[in-house]
């Protein structure tokens, strides 16, 4: 039934697909990491910062100002929630971390109706118009460089997939080689206690938020590349598969996160070949990740918090 | 401790001002002016939708208005947002069953299902201009459709858009979604009557972001023919994909009725140019009344063409106004319930009404005589292929 | 009278409210170099409060904290620990879910290019730490937690170390072991500002002590003398 | 009892069960979204028993049942089918962590909207509907009336039953497992059978909070109970407080109450609405509005003032 041409197809849709996930899981066990906050909507976020890209983009009709829009807007996101995920974390004893996640989707809530109100009458965006890609740069990026059959294979995909892997890896060093990393985790698990040690809380602060920021920007940047289009409810769609799979690789696990991104990408892929009618294949996705989470329930690769 | 106690208080304030909230009437139709409930959806990720269809709406109460309203009385549409939310639908819903004459909407299926039926038992007519007949048809004579059922025009139109390519082996990318699926299965017969091969329903999952896999799914089955019945933001992106894969064909390509919608042609561009398109609504028609609606829709929305929704409301406004001026209705409170039951029997068989696109006849609560097209896409306009005229 | 320069703290007329809770009402104290001051008291006395204003944590309401004759009250906590004290807080406050050389190196955040030379003082005196260097700080037993929190400490290269509660929650042979190192430390030159309900172990091997009630300074003195007060004896010996 | 008021306080009494079936294995630490997936089976189960149908055009593929089952009867099989599915998947996951639990939540929740779409029996994306009154013969009026008085019992008996729990040994043994699992396990407290027996529980209150939303819509469809519900109650245990079962009380009927009472000019605005009040509660209380201190003091409060007149009210104090 699958034959060789058509596995390869998919296996690379799938890294296609993967590299989104692990882009935006990243970015999530990131915000654990640093700050403790369990983003529920980070993708809806993520949203926010593409729309602001596609909008200074549409203005300038320039790449690389759009690219700085929303790393610039992913971080003053931080800027702004930050506090508010802070002064709900303070007391950390009795506040429950689960918290933070009510609070994500009420800042979801309000990036949707923004997007879905406000923004090109709430139609969803392009980013392969005129105005936005004068010189059709994004779109020679997204038209295949290698074509083979029913094998296609773009630059953006190429160039996304690379990315998340060496980000996956920077983030890596950063968070347990470098001394802001460790400060960055020490703040997460004990504020108090960090700020005995000697920590600076508001500069390491700025730091974790410029860290996450440039993060969330680069990942706007990359998916309005990979997909040329948002739309407000692209967050809502990606939210249940990145807390997926952020539990089941472990939460916190950059390096599981990435593993468990691409696989559960070259799974999808494979499913959603196979299907012919009904509407099963996220059905078949969750039903994997219910498998995995009875047998490691701790995640595949344990929680790293 | 004395936090505390302001936050306890706002809160019962806030609780008491929410059970208050109802003993006030709310859209009470009187006999100074004729206000019209429309459940739309205003909030959420689609409210893009309901907001031009609510422009629809007011454009044609002001054009009313300023010709001297419904038998001399102004008419207001009060705007009602639903959401996505069946609770929410029923309880807004329940607030009009005892005050209004007739509603318009609701919007969304999910609140459809939920609210059309309670409207339906109370004897409060639903003016459900966006579904499918088979969504309302189970609640007749108590709502209406705008629109003929599904296999009546959507198989003719498949059919006839075989023959004119001329392909044989189709296959059809299918959203599980509300009306969708039904469509699809219109689809189906359309392609059986032209004796050609459903080869592969692709399933186009709700919260699909990237549509490689699809494509590869769909174009392992060598189709020459493809038909859309999915998310129309989504379209754009499969027939990308299609084409880095060595797809040319573009006639060969047809999207639904469902897929004539804004985030298509923003989303699409000159991609999809080429492509067909099926709708019951003819952009290119020129007629004094739609090119005026057309130009203040283009001029409200930086020059986008007009949704193929967009009217629909705008109808309804003025098939309301007909029911009310021709049965003599009077908006009198204390005739409601006879009202009601004579402004639906009046929408239910309505005789050639001048709708902004055609003149349309009603028998048991559907248009007879609704034109379909089918249009081929270039850079958002479309041109007109074949046409479906009923008798 | 020693000499005023031998003071390293002077703590004058501190008071510090929580809301309108006040913790702290018009404190003197003093810690000279190379001694050892024991805060004795009983729960909620305003120890802790002392030393976390102290560090900078709380901002007073009045009074003047001084370091090694500046002005250290409104300073933040990151600049004191930079300026040469630090606080091994009650509970330990080690990260648990580092490593236990990420612990350590945590101590010496604001100056980490000499970190190598302090983290091998650090291991010889804690040998067990070296042991454990890359085990997750949350494995460790109570005492080594203790130690760790010290060794800790010691990475930021202070002059004063203050210590809150060192022996709440250890076994009796585990807190003559801390007590030893406190006072080791202390012979090295560390003077050491130590709060503990174990009065009695506390008092045997502090210099001075000041006993502490409701945020009062009530008694303050030679440590031998405290020891032989038969108030203070009936209040926190038992005898 | 005007038709809108009887459909919010049946909604806000269905609503503040299901938010005490997430609050229950809360309760020691568990985010168990399977009531959700409960919701829909009973619901349906509800709708294939009690005799609702499917819409004409796709009736003559479906098998008609013809099942007029009593609503008591439905309400029952609900209940004891969705407590026994809660039941048997509490037996894998009784001691899992709160997030190990949120998949198989997320996964049943797929899982039984995609049997919906695609079983033509259940009406697939059109869903059922004509489900028939409680009682029949009654007018719609008193169905509803009927229906507040039903849903009430139910938060009544089920608020009493969570207070008795809650007051108990077990009660104690579930907060003491959310405070420190660790510590909990070495007390002798099972977790296993703990998680087992408040999972069961939500199960079934998910089971009866469905069979009454379907008997309140009197329909029932794919799109009905979604991830959307997830959030809904989510944000309303949160708001409320998640220490205590009297959080749902308060704040379901305002975050629920809220959005029906905006004037037409604010329609546009309610989710920000929503948002902001929800942002904005968790800032001040970021336990929730109702919290174990909080509870203890309006406890003292009322007592002194109960007993001030007889002049102890100090020695209580």
């Amino acid at each position: 039934m699958l034959n060789i041409e058509i596995l390869i197809a998919q296996i690379v849709n799938g890294l296609s697909l993967g590299s989104i996930y692990v882009l935006l899981v990243t970015g999530f066990n990131l915000l654990l990491l640093v700050a403790m906050i369990i983003h529920f909507s980070f993708p809806v976020i993520i949203v926010f910062s593409i729309y602001m890209s596609w909008i200074v983009m549409n203005l300038t009709g320039s790449l690389a100002l759009g690219i700085l829009a929303a790393v610039a807007s992913a971080i003053l996101v931080n800027m702004v929630s930050a506090p508010i995920f802070q002064h709900i974390m303070r007391k950390r004893g009795s506040v429950d971390i689960n918290a933070t996640m009510v609070i994500s989707m009420g800042m979801g809530m309000l990036i949707t109706e923004w997007t879905s109100h406000a923004i090109n009458n709430g139609f969803p965006i392009s980013f392969e118009t005129e105005a936005v890609d004068p010189h059709g740069w994004l779109r020679a990026t997204r038209a295949p460089f290698i074509r083979a059959g029913l094998v296609s294979i773009s630059y953006s995909q190429v160039l996304t997939l690379l990315t998340g892997i060496i980000l996956v890896a920077a983030l890596f060093w950063v968070l347990y080689k470098t001394k802001a990393g460790r400060a960055f985790r020490a703040i997460a698990e004990n504020p108090d206690g960090a700020r005995l040690v000697g920590i600076p809380l508001l500069k390491t602060g700025v730091q974790s938020y410029i860290l996450t920021g440039i993060l969330g920007g680069l990942t706007a940047a990359l998916m309005a590349l990979l997909l040329g289009q948002a739309s407000p409810d692209l967050g809502d769609q990606l939210g249940h598969k990145v807390l997926g799979i952020s539990i089941i690789a472990g939460l916190g696990n950059l390096g599981g996160g990435l593993v468990i991104a691409l696989l559960l990408g070259i799974v999808e892929a494979i499913v959603q070949g196979v299907f012919s009618g009904g509407s099963w294949s996220n059905t078949v996705a969750f039903l994997l990740m219910l498998v995995i989470v009875l047998a490691k329930p701790r995640g595949v690769f344990g929680i790293k918090l | 401790m004395n936090k505390n106690k302001k936050l306890i208080l706002i809160c019962v304030m806030l609780l008491v001002v929410s059970l208050s909230g109802w003993s006030r009437p709310s859209a009470e139709t009187g006999v100074e002016e004729w206000q019209i409930p429309f459940l739309n959806i205003l909030t959420g990720p689609i409210a893009s939708i309901g907001g031009y269809l609510q422009w629809g709406a007011e454009r044609a109460a002001e054009e009313i208005n300023a010709a001297g309203g419904i038998a001399g009385k102004p008419v207001r549409i009060v705007s009602i947002d639903t959401g996505m939310e069946p609770a929410g639908g029923i309880t807004e819903m329940s607030k009009l069953l005892d005050s209004a004459l007739v509603v318009m909407g609701p919007v969304p299926e999910p609140v459809i299902l939920a609210a059309v039926p309670l409207a339906a038992e109370e004897g409060l007519y639903s003016f459900t201009a966006t579904t499918s007949y088979e969504y309302v048809a189970d609640f007749y004579p108590w709502a209406i459709s705008w629109f003929p059922p599904t296999t009546e025009r959507l198989a003719p139109i498949i059919s006839g858009w075989l023959n004119h390519i001329g392909a044989s082996r189709v296959v059809q990318f299918v959203e599980n979604y509300g009306v969708w699926a039904g469509m699809a299965k219109a689809h189906e017969q359309g392609v059986a009557d032209a004796g050609a091969t459903l080869l592969r329903q692709v399933d186009v999952s709700t919260d699909a972001v990237t549509f490689g896999p699809l494509a590869v799914n769909a174009l392992q089955q060598n189709p020459d023919a493809i038909i859309f019945a999915c998310n129309p933001q989504k379209i754009p992106s499969i027939i990308n994909e299609l084409k880095s894969r060595g797809w040319t064909r573009m006639s060969n390509l047809l999207i639904f009725s469902s897929g004539d919608a804004p985030e298509l042609y923003s989303v699409g561009g000159s991609n999809i140019n080429g492509a067909m398109i099926y709708n019951y609504v003819d952009p290119g028609l020129s007629s004094p009344r739609w090119d005026a609606f057309r130009a203040a829709y283009k001029a409200a929305y930086n020059g986008s063409e007009p949704p193929s929704l967009s009217p629909n409301y705008y109808d309804a406004v003025y098939m309301i106004k007909s029911a009310i001026e021709g049965a003599g209705i009077t908006g009198d409170p204390s005739r409601l319930a006879a009202e009601r039951i004579l402004l639906r029997d009046y929408c239910n068989e309505i005789q050639n009404f001048e709708g902004i696109q055609f003149t349309w006849s009603n028998n048991h609560g559907y248009p007879k005589n609704k034109p379909l097209y089918l249009f081929e896409i270039q850079n958002g306009a479309k041109i007109k292929v074949l046409e479906i005229i009923p008798e | 009278m020693e000499q005023k320069d031998d003071i390293i703290l002077q703590v004058r007329d501190l008071s510090v409210s929580y809301g309108h809770i006040k913790a702290l009402r018009e404190v003197n104290l003093e810690v000279r170099k190379g001694e050892i001051v024991v805060l004795v008291g009983s729960n909620g006395a305003g120890k802790t409060s002392i030393m976390e204003t102290i560090l900078g944590v709380n901002t007073p309401d009045a009074g003047q904290v001084t370091f090694e004759g500046r002005d250290i009250t409104k300073n933040p906590v990151d600049k004191n620990v930079r300026g040469g004290m630090t606080l091994v807080p009650e509970g330990r406050g080690v990260f648990a879910t580092m490593s236990v050389l990420d612990n350590l190196l945590l101590g010496a955040h604001h100056e980490l290019k000499t970190a190598g030379k302090k983290l091998n003082f650090v291991f010889e005196s804690f040998p067990v730490l070296g042991v454990r260097k890359n085990q997750l700080a949350g494995t460790l037993s109570g005492g080594e937690r203790q130690m760790l929190a010290i060794a800790r400490a010691l990475m930021s290269t202070p002059r004063m170390i203050m210590v809150d509660e060192p022996s709440i929650g250890l076994a009796p042979i585990v807190v003559n072991s801390i007590f030893d190192i406190l006072v080791n430390l202390n012979k090295e030159g560390y003077s050491i500002l130590l709060s503990e309900q174990n009065v009695y172990k506390a008092l045997k091997c502090a210099h001075r002590g000041y006993v502490l009630e409701t945020g009062r300074v009530i008694k303050e003195g030679r440590a031998e003398d405290l020891l032989n007060d038969p108030a203070i004896r009936e209040a926190y010996l038992g005898a | 009892m005007s038709a809108t008021l009887s459909n919010y306080l049946t909604i806000t009494a269905i609503f503040i069960l299901c938010t005490w079936a997430i609050y229950l294995p809360y309760r020691m630490g568990q985010l168990h979204f399977m009531m959700i997936a409960n919701m829909v089976i009973s619901a349906y189960l509800g709708a294939l028993f009690s005799g609702a149908v499917v819409s004409g055009s796709q009736v003559q593929e479906a098998i008609n049942l013809n099942l007029h089952w009593p609503f008591i009867l439905t309400l029952i099989l609900g209940v004891v089918v969705s407590g026994l599915l809660g039941y048997l998947i509490s037996l894998a996951i009784g001691d899992a962590p709160c997030f190990a639990v949120v998949i198989v939540g997320f996964a049943f929740m797929y899982l039984t909207k995609a049997i919906a779409e695609n079983t033509t029996a259940l009406g697939r994306t059109f869903g059922m509907f004509r489900v028939p009154r409680i009682v029949e013969g009654l007018s719609n009026s008193q169905n509803r009336l009927f229906l507040v008085c039903v849903c009430f019992f139910f938060v009544l008996l089920v608020g009493f039953w969570i207070y008795r729990f809650d007051k108990s040994k077990l009660g104690r043994a579930a907060s003491s497992v959310f405070v420190d699992r660790d510590l909990a396990v070495s007390l002798g407290i099972n977790v296993k059978k703990m998680g087992s027996l408040l999972q069961t529980a939500s199960s079934a209150l998910g089971g009866l909070a469905g069979v009454l939303y379907l008997y309140t819509l009197r329909a029932i469809s794919p799109s009905f109970i979604t991830f959307h519900n997830v959030g809904l109650f989510m944000t309303m245990l949160f708001v409320g407080g998640y220490t205590t079962q009297w959080g749902p009380l308060l704040a379901v009927p305002i975050l629920w109450g809220i959005p029906l009472i905006m004037p037409e000019s604010l329609q546009v605005w309610k989710n920000v609405f929503y948002a902001v009040i929800l942002i904005g509660i968790l800032m001040l209380k970021p336990e929730g509005v109702i919290t174990r201190p909080l509870l203890r003091r309006l406890n003292n409060l009322v007592f002194k003032r109960r007993l001030k007149p007889a002049g102890s009210g100090k020695n209580l104090s």
